[in-house]
């Protein structure tokens, strides 16, 4: 039909088993979205990676991920620009009867970490040790791996804690495991009070100062679309399939965690508490992490008019 | 047959974790994968993938690796780009032919074939240089056309190493192919397994996985072993 | 039906690794009448194999020319090289007619299938076949092309004496009605004797015309072993350049 | 190699985009991990694992290869095994590993040897089975023991193969203990590429990939040639 | 030095494919007496290199016995191939030293490379020597093993005469040196008069004896063309049972 011609068409990529598919799941059911002036083409993809690449490629208007990697990006010349999606964020875990209670209490302990050394989480859990004098690098005995392979690992007792992503957290929490610190935690250790995302939308400069109304308006439909997930049931329940599990203890965990994870507040003060983040990050991992640039480049943050 | 059913049966319950499910548990999965038509779905497209990467790949593979086997200056030529082109990680490759053009069906099918052609090429290369002096020079003797020679004098020397070729190819592709459509396509195989591992849901892996090896254990029965006893006929 | 001039003033296999390079050929000049039926006989390892090989165009490394027939046309070539050469994955009826030609009719084959008693055998592999058997198979196949000329490297080894006797026979029979140009080598001089009209004595390496004899007998007379006797006990006695040779 | 760098700088400028760096780019950054130390560190430990695993591969696969080669019986009882083996995902086989054995260095050798063995075996059988049954006859006529048959018989005419599955051995290896080290290692080209691959630094990626094709064309000018040319002496 | 005892009842090769089954050897009896020279005369493919094979033990799937020696001790066997069957990628002195027992030196090659004539080319690899030198190499690994046994298989083919007659000769020497039993096909009938002890004459598939005569020409006669010639007539004119093999 006419109208839906008109509409301007956003291409998403989407990762499988995402949050940002369950918004877009819920958003089918959308009254509003009849009205709206964009109409969303969705590809799936099955990580992190492949939403980079199919940024990368062109093929995709929109990916989620995270802002230190769009701001060394542009630091090569890419035009990426983030807006923040949620502030979800890993967290250290360990066994329900473990006798590691604090940071302090991993000393001579095998650590799990998954993804690598720059794992963001890894790089500021260190910076809060060094806080209590000690090299939590050299302190514990380290595995590195992918996430489900680290939760293998502790359930197999092979490691006594492990830092990991927060609905794998959420997934061995739900089973009794503890959590000690998360990645907010240990920001506000470390004197960060502000509530930073830990990751957003990203997309083209160029091409968001083209739409600036219809992703204006992509991203209340999404705000809307969490709302209905964290206070209507029926919402809820409709996405439970895509969460993949049966544990109704790790489903509410996971719907805790994910409404938890909602921004509040978006602005200057948090931008400048991101940008302090970024010089520690990029002390904390040699310059791996963050690239060359020095500092947090100017313009990593879309801002809606 | 039995016997590794017998051995998993034991490993699963000897082990007894999730990394293991008993035969059972992946049987009942994999049945209701089936009805859902999940599985059809993405096998029938990782396998459409195979086809066409495989037929690109032996077919310049072998010509490819015919000429160089027997044209020695090409071969000097070429053999630096060969090695470099083996050892490009699967990896650089796919990501750059997504970049390139896009995550278009093609661009897939590019990287498996960029991943899979030196292999092809080295393996048959390798055959021409072991080919029969003798019989080739009957045949230029007697005025064979290139097509009579190729079909009746070199194809039939170079029958093992296709075959060899062939086989671990499959393996191969099927390696590669994961990763390509783990990267940038939203179905296949490598897509549905990625997400099974982020679950760690190892019955649906393993269910998936046999339902592969079943159809390449068909290719085998159907279509390698009668090529092979065709052509292995001559042999005392 | 062609002639043949043959002008070679060397053939070197280079060295190899531990092998020295090797003059295989010298300064050897022939030449054949077309329809000629010439006999070589020289030591082993003289290089027979070799002016075989350059004369078919299959080594073209060589310090001379060789001119084959009329320049505009492409000679026929049937080469019996010394082991059959059969493809083991042809049966022998298909090895045979992978030779043809297009427009010859594959039934030319069966009379000569037929002459080998090879008929039962036809459809067998090779490798299912004596060395003897081959050899025919091989032999059969330079027959069935029609070439304009006819190489032969010791064709007829083991075969038992009654075959040779036939198939000697037969190459007579089909070089008489269509003459064609024979280069034949042979170790047994009876065997040259009964065939050629021209005998060639080859000298070791390099290998170089020692002697060449004209075989005055008549073609009738020619299955007469007496004959032949008388003439190789001719040539014992008084060719003494070639007395290395018997 | 020139021309390599040319179209390479080509192909840079032409698509000015991060994802294929300019050469000058990636040397700058070659250079730099090299200085570090980072580089050689990463690549040391992946080759030590290469050399490890492809050590075992080729060993356990040429003496299985060979056995399955020349026992009709045998075979007929493993071949169903070798499809399975050999078309088992790399992924599967390296979860199961670390997931069995832990995530130590021993499970990620044997992941890379499950995954690369089967293609050693399927070749080297091709390879068996063409053997000259008249050479054997005739090592056996003149009682050659089974060493002096294995050595101047049975080897000599499997050399191709051997050289096939070497050459696209090693970089099979290769292509799989990126995703070893990738899952499970914290050390390793896998890992770092893994890294860079997070960060989408192609340059660096490139950087590394350039350094192990030159350690792969090391192996191969000083190695495989000089095995080729000593072994291929005696042809015409 | 052994006695063979041959006793084949059949030997069958099985169908193949559209090749039909084929019964090579029938009720076939022989026995050689220890250090005895024996020669077979057959037509072409009647399965003489067949029986030599069941002999040397490459062939087990056949009805019948055969007795090779005294039980307690494995025989030596030598055997001459039809085809040379050289290791190409070894050279021709490896070839030979390949064969020979720990005990023996290496030097025990290098008088039978003399006069064979290969002294030059020993270091050469097989790919690079003629075919009459191939089979010269195959003769020298043949007596190379010092062989209780010595099957041969037509080996003189592709040798020019003089050098036939010298290895001929060698053979001779040393079978009287170091008597041992030696079984011997060729399709020369010369040859085999001027050779063995004995002649079997056999018949076309599937094969039987024929005939079996003795030579009774003595050792220092042997070499007397017209001798042999005189034997040869003998046997063509007086057996008519054997006149279909000449
Ligand atoms: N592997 C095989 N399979 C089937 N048939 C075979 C095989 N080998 C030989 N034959 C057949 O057995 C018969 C005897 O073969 P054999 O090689 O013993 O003959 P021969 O007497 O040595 O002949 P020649 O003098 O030509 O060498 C032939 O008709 C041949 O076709
Ligand atoms: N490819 C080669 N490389 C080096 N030397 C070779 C090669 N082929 C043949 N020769 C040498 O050239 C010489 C002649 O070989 P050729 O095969 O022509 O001999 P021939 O006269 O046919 O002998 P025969 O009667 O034994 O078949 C031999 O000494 C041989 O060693
Ligand atoms: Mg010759
Ligand atoms: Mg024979």
């Amino acid at each position: 039909n006419s109208s839906a011609t008109e509409k301007t068409i956003i291409r998403i990529g989407v990762q499988a088993q995402g949050t940002l598919e369950w918004e877009l799941q819920a958003l089918q059911d959308d009254s509003q979205m009849k009205l709206a002036d964009f109409q969303l083409e969705i590809q799936h993809l099955a990580n992190a990676e492949a939403g980079k690449i199919a940024l990368q490629s062109g093929s995709v208007d929109m990916i989620v991920s995270d802002w230190v990697w769009v701001s060394s990006r542009r630091a090569t010349g890419a035009d990426f620009t983030f807006y923040p999606y949620s502030n979800t964020s890993g967290a250290l875990v360990v066994a329900e009867k473990s006798p590691i209670y604090s940071i302090a209490d991993l000393k001579g302990k095998r650590l799990g970490i998954a993804g690598g050394e720059l794992d963001k989480n890894w790089l500021l859990l260190q910076a809060l040790a060094q806080k209590d004098q000690f090299d939590l690098n050299t302190s514990v005995e380290k595995t590195f791996g992918a996430p489900p392979l680290i939760n293998e690992q502790i359930k197999q007792d092979r490691v006594d804690a492990v830092l990991t992503y927060w609905h794998f957290a959420a997934r061995l929490e739900a089973q009794g495991y503890r959590k000690i610190i998360d990645g907010r935690g240990i920001l506000k250790a470390l004197g960060i009070n502000e509530n930073v995302p830990s990751i957003g939308y990203v997309f083209k400069q160029s091409w968001a100062e083209n739409h600036n109304q219809v992703i204006s308006n992509f991203f209340k439909a999404s705000k809307r679309a969490k709302n209905q997930l964290c206070t209507a049931d029926a919402a809820w329940l409709k996405i439970i399939p895509l969460l993949h599990t049966d544990d109704v203890a790790t489903q509410a965990l996971m719907r805790q965690r994910y409404c938890e994870g909602g921004i509040e507040q978006w602005g200057e003060q948090e931008q400048q508490a991101a940008a302090r983040i970024y010089t520690m990050l990029r002390t904390l991992s040699n310059n791996q992490l963050t690239g060359v640039s020095e500092n947090l480049q100017p313009g990593t943050f879309w801002s809606l008019d | 047959m039995l016997a590794f059913l017998a051995v998993w049966q034991g490993l699963a319950v000897y082990s007894n974790s999730n990394a293991l499910p008993a035969p059972e548990v992946v049987a009942k999965v994999f049945w209701q994968s089936c009805i859902t038509g999940q599985l059809p779905f993405h096998l029938g497209v990782t396998l459409l993938r195979l086809v066409v990467s495989f037929s690109i790949a032996m077919l310049l593979g072998c010509a490819i690796g015919i000429a160089l086997g027997r044209n020695k200056k090409l071969d000097a030529f070429f053999d630096n780009w060969l090695v470099i082109f083996l050892n490009i990680p699967a990896l650089v490759a796919i990501i750059l032919c997504y970049v390139w053009f896009g995550l278009v069906e093609s661009a897939a099918i590019l990287a498996v074939v960029v991943n899979k052609l030196p292999n092809v090429i080295v393996t048959i290369r390798e055959g021409t240089r072991t080919l029969d002096q003798d019989l080739l020079d009957m045949a230029r003797c007697y005025g064979f056309s290139r097509r009579k020679t190729l079909a009746h004098v070199i194809w039939p020397q170079l029958h093992p190493f296709i075959m060899g070729a062939t086989r671990s190819g499959l393996a191969l592709i099927w390696k590669i192919i994961l990763v390509v459509e783990l990267l940038g396509r939203s179905n296949g195989m490598g897509y549905q397994l990625h997400l099974f591992f982020q679950l760690f849901d190892v019955a649906s892996i393993l269910a998936y996985t046999i339902a592969f090896v079943a159809v390449i254990q068909l290719i085998e029965v159907m279509i390698l072993k009668p090529l092979d006893k065709k052509a292995l006929r001559w042999r005392r | 039906m062609m002639n043949i001039q043959i002008n070679i003033d060397s053939k070197t296999y280079p060295a190899i690794a531990q092998a020295r390079h090797h003059v295989a050929i010298a300064d050897f000049k022939l030449s054949l009448k077309s329809g000629e039926f010439v006999c070589l006989v020289g030591p082993s390892g003289c290089g027979k194999t070799t002016l075989l090989n350059i004369i078919a165009g299959l080594d073209n490394d060589y310090e001379g020319d060789i001119f084959v027939g009329q320049a505009h046309s492409h000679p026929k070539i049937g080469y019996i090289f010394q082991n059959p050469r059969l493809l083991p994955w042809r049966t022998v009826r298909e090895n045979i007619e992978l030779v043809l030609d297009g427009n010859q009719s594959p039934t030319v084959i069966d009379p000569l299938l037929e002459v080998m008693q090879l008929t039962q055998s036809q459809h067998v592999y090779p490798e299912r076949l004596s060395v003897g058997m081959s050899r025919r198979v091989s032999i059969i196949r330079a027959f069935a092309v029609d070439p304009d000329v006819l190489l032969m490297d010791e064709p007829f080894v083991s075969l038992d004496a009654p075959t040779a006797r036939q198939v000697r026979e037969l190459l007579l029979t089909l070089w008489q009605e269509r003459p064609h140009t024979v280069l034949f080598v042979t170790h047994d001089l009876r065997e040259a004797i009964t065939m050629a009209d021209r005998l060639i004595f080859l000298s070791a390496a390099p290998m170089s015309v020692i002697s060449e004899i004209t075989v005055p007998i008549s073609r009738s007379e020619r299955n007469n072993e007496s004959t032949i006797e008388a003439f190789r006990q001719n040539l014992i006695n008084n060719y003494p350049e070639i007395k290395q040779l018997l």
